[in-house]
């Protein structure tokens, strides 16, 4: 495995890396956000972006794409309350992706430095790309 | 004295004012649209362009901002445009039948200014934060470009002791009026708004510039003060140069030939450059402008 | 006199086009190949047609995009800044479908909905060529008064 | 005295809506603060409802610009998930039409950059030049923009006649070398407006985690044709262009030597054309379950594809990262100080896309 993702996991706690065909992946529930942003920034990884997915039981998981040359490595996290701590405090290209997760799928990040909405229009409500919301929506824009 | 008015209304109606003034105009910027779409490897337009955009122009409705007044809106390019109108019946051209005095050189520098600051004022009454950027640049420039433009009007003044126009027609050729035209030409850049110093107009950041808010008739009567403006400016090159010859058809075509060859020139290097930013401009105008005005003020004193 | 006047304005309305463009969320298809139709090949000055950067001093307007909620009322606005006589464009199927991006919720899907559409120009993207034949044809409509702001004047 | 200058939603200098509100004194721009989200149409949301085969056409409308990029990095992320091989012939072909997009896309940028310094001759010169390489792309695709060309495990039209292909990309080769690079590297009044400006340093570069020319040109190594290859970029080598000069000049630099590198991957690509089939016999229209991440580096940077599949022939979510996304943002560290003149220079650099970001 990458030295670099020992490194990480070393200064992460993460643990029992999966590896498949697209990268590395881990799933963590108490990760640390400074140290991850920390320990990201010492080893020149990139944050691709973040994906929301809806588990079915009201929360969500949040997928962290990071990247460097080849490596691929995927952090998944899941919400509690429909809420996850920011990671955009500590590093500042997570702002965007997690303004844009909060207009889709209405996920608070708690202590995010700059909570507006980005992409979403005022006609429609926060969190529009979750099934139920959507289903409505696209009825009605359907039927148009 | 009935003669004189006569002569002055011709002179501001028909040749060189109003009417000629304004088809010769179009005809400069038509030439220069099509010279530089043929540079360009494209077919450019048509040579009644110029025309039928001040047409349909007129044909309109006037849209006038909030909070602007109306009177202030209309007033501004008719002052600009009558202003022009006078200046071209002072012009010396060959046939006119015009006005002609000691010291008409003076008002007639006063009245090429008119148009310029009416464009500064009407920038920053529309209340367009466009236009504002755009007047405050086309005011620095106006600061710039005059340098060179007086400094060789002067110079010319000094060395025929005399401020009348007809006398700089008359005049014979020699290496300061070819100095002075040199330093007229270089000031036209800025006066045109043509590359490299088109900043005013520059259409990527402050959108259409100062005239941003105008529209329909009052953009029309701008457009043809624009059009007037080239022409006395490119003819004010022109008389100089139609001293030496006594037929009146010569001079005539002397200066419609001189005339080509600056606007020609002048489009060849607004298609080859890019445009510059104002204190590049300012710049340009402050070192060049003053070594040109040195060497006409000297030309015109020792030789 | 005057009808020589206005034989003359209606010439010159056929003679000078000058365009507006507005991207009301188009993927950037029909809007890259707009600006082809002003290059050398293509050359839309032939006709007069100049792209002018103010909506004040336009005549037709281009529209492309199946018209986003958030540009709703920005298309609406510009359409009001243009003085008539004025035409109004749509670039492509989806000012006029919504085209693949119909039943999406954060689109209106149709241009008509919003301002009075003239002309609509088939394709994802259009040509140059049809979109120059296209501003052709909205000049002489502005020429013969046929345009949708012309008409509803006179029926007032 | 300070104010506010907005430009746009609508802008002459934009291509397309997006908000940039400067603070500015006199002519120096003190901040900027953008906005986007003009140009959302949901297409994720779409994308989750309809199946495999129509998603690549609605992926496709990403972005008219960079279409094809859009349609294969979706498929090569199902392909992932599905263990579909692509045949090499296929491989190649995209890798020739993901190249030629790139051609275009930098040709469009070059003549959008100098229509904002005010240089419209070279804006004719670049677009006489993109003429040629929109007819390759209409020779091999049947259409100028948005090309329907990628298929689930391979690509939908074969290129016929690679010869007279080759003879056209040899035309545009010599247009580049003779027109387009030397303007970009040695004209005057260009370096006079680009040098030094808008400078964007390695370290605000990896803070806002931008990718492609933006990023090489603030001297960070990354290219994913190099570090992670994909298509046909293995066989046929590939060398990054990096600078570290960091200002708009750098990215103009940078864009010119790619399309170089562009063109001869394009000729290297048709001369070694395998044969075979362009794409499987048999594609599944159901994909099992699973999860994928795939990688592609388009004219304006790394596109990233997530796709999660549950057994149906509809994804249960696709998640697009587009370049521009994190491209965007590092305006706000590029214009500090500016002169207003140069601002639509400065945003043209990055080569913004909004339908990219707000898809």
């Amino acid at each position: 495995m990458d030295d670099r993702i020992i490194k990480l996991m070393e200064q992460t706690g993460l643990e029992k890396p999966e590896e498949r065909i697209d990268g590395i992946w881990f799933a963590s529930q108490t990760i640390d956000r400074q140290k991850l942003a920390d320990s990201v920034h010492k080893l020149e990884l990139r944050l691709s972006t973040a994906t929301c997915l809806e588990r079915g039981d009201g929360e969500f998981d949040v997928l962290y794409h990071f990247v460097h040359g080849s490596l691929a490595l995927n952090i998944r996290v899941t919400t509690k309350n429909q809420h996850l701590p920011s990671l955009a405090a500590f590093l500042p290209s997570a702002s965007w992706i997690e303004r844009e997760m909060n207009d889709l799928y209405a996920v608070e990040f708690d202590g995010h430095p700059d909570p507006r909405p980005l992409v979403r229009p005022a006609q429609v409500p926060a969190g529009f790309f979750r099934k139920s919301v959507a289903e409505s929506l696209l009825k009605e824009s359907e039927a148009k | 004295m009935n003669n004189w008015w006569i002569n002055a209304i011709l002179a501001l109606l028909f040749w060189p004012g109003l009417l000629s003034g304004a088809l010769f105009g179009w005809f400069l910027l038509w030439m220069s649209r099509k010279f530089i779409a043929r540079l360009q490897g494209r077919q450019g337009p048509p040579f009644y362009q110029p025309f039928f955009d001040f047409w349909k122009l007129i044909g309109k409705k006037t849209i006038i901002p909030n909070g602007v007044n109306p009177v202030l809106f209309y007033a501004l390019p008719i002052i600009g445009l009558i202003s022009i109108i006078f200046a071209l019946a002072l012009l010396p051209v060959p046939g006119s039948s015009g006005i002609s005095f000691e010291g008409d050189l003076v008002l007639l520098i006063y009245l090429i200014e008119m148009p310029v600051l009416m464009d500064v004022i009407a920038g920053y009454v529309t209340r367009s934060v466009y236009a504002q950027v755009g007047a405050t640049r086309e005011a620095i420039l106006t600061i710039a470009y005059n340098l060179p433009f007086l400094g060789a009007l002067i110079a010319l003044a000094v060395r025929l002791h005399s401020f009348k126009l007809a006398t700089f027609a008359a005049a014979p050729i020699s290496i300061a009026t070819i100095l002075a035209a040199v330093a007229l030409f270089v000031a036209l850049l800025a006066q045109l708004k043509v590359n490299p110093f088109s900043i005013p107009n520059a259409e990527q950041e402050i959108v259409a510039g100062i005239h941003v808010e105008y529209n329909g008739l009052p953009l029309a009567l701008f457009e043809l003060t624009h059009a007037l403006e080239t022409s006395l400016l490119v003819g004010l090159i022109s008389i100089l140069f139609i001293g030496p010859f006594t037929s009146i058809w010569m001079k005539l075509l002397i200066f419609f030939v001189v005339a080509v060859v600056v606007i020609l020139l002048t489009n060849i290097t607004a298609a080859g450059t890019a445009r510059l930013k104002v204190q590049h401009a300012f710049k340009f105008y402050w070192t060049w402008g003053i070594a040109a005005t040195v060497l006409v003020v000297a030309a015109a004193l020792i030789l | 006199m005057s009808n020589i006047f206005s034989r003359l304005i209606q010439t010159s309305r056929r003679r000078s086009p000058w365009v507006y463009r507005i991207n009301a969320g188009s993927c950037n298809g029909c809007d890259i190949e707009v600006a082809p139709c002003f290059s050398p090949r293509y050359d839309g000055e032939q006709i007069g047609a100049v792209l002018q950067g103010s909506p004040k001093h336009t005549d037709i307007l281009l529209i492309s995009g199946p018209i986003t909620l958030r540009t709703q009322e920005m298309v609406k606005d510009v359409y009001q800044q243009i003085p008539s006589p004025k035409a109004v464009i749509a670039l492509g199927s989806c000012p006029a479908s919504g085209n693949v991006f119909h039943g999406s919720p954060t689109i209106v899907g149709s241009a008509e909905a919003v301002i009075p559409v003239d002309l609509y120009v088939p394709g994802c993207p259009p040509r140059p060529q049809a979109i120059l034949e296209a501003i052709q044809k909205a000049s002489v409509m502005l020429e013969k008064g046929e345009t949708r702001s012309q008409r509803e004047v006179s029926h007032e | 005295m300070p104010y506010k200058l907005p430009l746009g939603p609508l802008h002459p200098a934009f291509e397309e809506p997006y908000k940039l509100t400067l603070s500015c004194k006199g002519e120096i721009v003190e901040d900027a603060q953008v906005e986007v989200g003009f140009v959302m149409r949901s297409i994720e949301l779409l994308a989750q409802r309809r199946n495999y085969i129509r998603d690549l056409v609605l992926v496709e409308h990403v972005c008219g610009i960079c279409s094809n990029v859009h349609a294969s990095t979706m498929a090569m992320a199902v392909e992932k998930i599905g263990g579909i091989t692509v045949p090499d012939r296929a491989r190649y072909i995209r890798t020739i039409m993901g190249e030629l997009e790139r051609l275009h896309s930098h040709l469009l940028w070059a003549g959008i950059g100098a229509e904002d310094i005010g240089y419209h001759s070279m804006f004719m010169e670049i677009y006489f030049l993109r003429e040629r390489v929109m007819d390759i792309l209409e020779a091999i695709s049947g259409n100028r923009v948005n090309y329907g060309m990628i298929s689930l495990g391979g690509v939908t039209r074969d290129i016929t006649d690679p010869k007279s292909i080759l003879a056209m990309a040899e035309e545009i080769k010599k247009g580049l070398e003779k027109v387009v690079i030397p303007i970009f590297t040695q004209d005057k009044t260009i370096i006079a407006r680009t040098k030094g400006i808008g400078t964007l340093s390695k370290d605000d570069a990896l803070m806002y985690g931008t990718v492609g020319p933006l990023a090489r040109a603030s001297g960070i190594e990354e290219d994913i044709r190099e570090s992670f290859p994909y298509a046909a970029y293995d066989d046929l080598g590939f060398k990054k262009v990096v600078l570290d000069s960091c200002d708009v000049q750098a990215r103009v630099v940078v864009r010119a030597l790619e399309m170089m590198e562009s063109i001869r991957l394009i000729e290297e690509a048709l001369k070694n054309l395998p044969s075979g089939p362009i794409r499987p016999e048999q594609v599944p229209l159901t994909i099992p379950d699973g999860e994928a991440t795939a990688r592609s580096e388009a004219p304006r940077g790394e596109v990233f594809y997530y796709v999660k599949s549950n057994g149906t022939d509809t994804p249960a979510r696709v998640k697009i990262r587009t370049p521009s996304f994190v491209n965007i943002p590092s305006i706000r560290a590029m214009v500090k100080g500016q002169y207003l003149a140069d601002m639509p220079l400065i945003q043209a650099s990055i080569d913004p896309c909004c339908s990219c970001t707000d898809r």
